[in-house]
């Protein structure tokens, strides 16, 4: 692992601009030879949502957002690695989650997005609540017991 | 000897049914574990019935990490307790 | 597999522009919930290459990029999928390849953009000639063995 | 009946080897497959001697479609000879 990567990790109401989070891991430097990013946006669910709602747990959200990070720096040679969660309410077709990860080499970069996407889902605390077209009371978003298996596939690969 | 007062967080769910985002509370000596807080906790009224009443699916987080029920809470600041997480 | 995906495929000299590739893929929709990047970038190995030039097969390169692309929207539920390769010469920093998978499910996103670039890498009429910083003549890149056993793992995984 | 002239074109270092990008050339009956045109060639000077020296790295399409060396190049257009790929 080069020495001093440091994670990028925000938690943030307001949208987040790709190319500039790109540009912050590869501008000014020559070593990077891959860049793999992965935005999550928000579905409407064949028409029928309005918007999720993201409620998230202050201060435990950005610490244990770092701790995945920081596991995935340690597991892959990565020259740069950043995770952004929105939270608030988010219409569909609007990013909700964004990782970036940057290396010499493609499958480092691949399986490093991958994995912190995975434990973002099963441990980042957030939660969704729906907001429904016809008005009804949401409901809060159930875990999915495929989301555990994928980040549990991370702990038998290596 | 412990705090007097121990502060609980509640998210999503679970937040809804006890009514209230966070309380400071009294813990008795007896309640060693997370476990045995979800116990008490439940005894505390229907709100708190309806909130834990599966505690098996309920995850807590001791001074913003991740435990498990069989968790000491010996020196938690804050304790908080949320449905699975589904953020991402 | 979504009806009507048709796979943006283009080999250009200059640049490409990853938000407004990204943009292409999910404007005015909210069926994509996951959209992975990947961007291939000039290394100057440590200081001793001055750039890469990218030699191709012109209609070939088009084509065989083309069915790599088309045998992806067969395997994974892909609501879009744009391949860009640059030829010429590219400057250490500076992009080489740009692929774009979108889908409603962040797996399919992440193992198509990985397969794409696998075939690619092993299958696409490229070719690197190395100019280095000393002024002498170039090599022409050595194919990776690696790059024959990462587009090798997908015959067997499905 | 074959058409008198075939079309065939080079890339990287077979290109700089054999000295030109492409060429058309009238093949005998005998040429029949891949693997029989590049003994063909080879034998038609130094240049395509050194740049077909191992003919088992040269990488052939015929009419922009990669093929291996027993496949029959009865009606290729154009048929290219390149070095294993390095793009990406």
């Amino acid at each position: 692992m080069p020495a001093g990567v440091a994670p990028i990790v925000r938690i943030q109401a307001e949208d987040f601009d790709i190319a500039a989070e790109i540009g912050r891991l590869t501008e000014g430097r020559a070593d990077v030879g891959a860049v793999v990013t992965f935005s999550g946006l928000c579905r409407d669910e064949a028409g029928t949502l309005a918007a999720l709602e993201l409620e998230h747990y202050p201060g435990m959200a950005e610490a244990e957002i770092a701790r995945i990070a920081e596991e995935a720096l340690g597991r892959w040679p990565l020259t740069g690695l950043t995770a952004i969660h929105r939270f608030g309410k988010i219409a569909p077709g609007e990013n909700i989650v964004l990782v970036v990860a940057a290396s010499a080499h493609r499958q480092a970069a691949f399986e490093a997005a991958s994995f912190l996407m995975d434990y973002l889902k099963s441990r980042a605390p957030f939660w969704k609540k729906e907001h429904r077209v016809d008005g009804s009371e949401g409901n809060w978003v159930d875990a999915k017991e495929a989301d555990d298996q994928a980040a549990a596939r991370w702990k038998s690969s290596r | 000897m412990r705090e007097p007062l121990t502060k609980l967080v509640y998210f999503a769910w679970v937040r809804e049914r006890i009514g209230k985002p966070e309380e400071e509370v009294s813990l008795p000596s007896t309640v060693e574990t997370v476990a045995d807080l979800l116990r008490w906790l439940k005894a505390r009224g229907e709100e708190y019935e309806n909130a834990l009443q599966y505690p098996d699916v309920i995850r807590v987080a001791i001074n913003h990490e991740h435990v498990d029920h069989r968790e000491k809470i010996a020196d938690a600041r804050e304790i908080a307790l949320f449905p699975p997480m589904t953020g991402g």
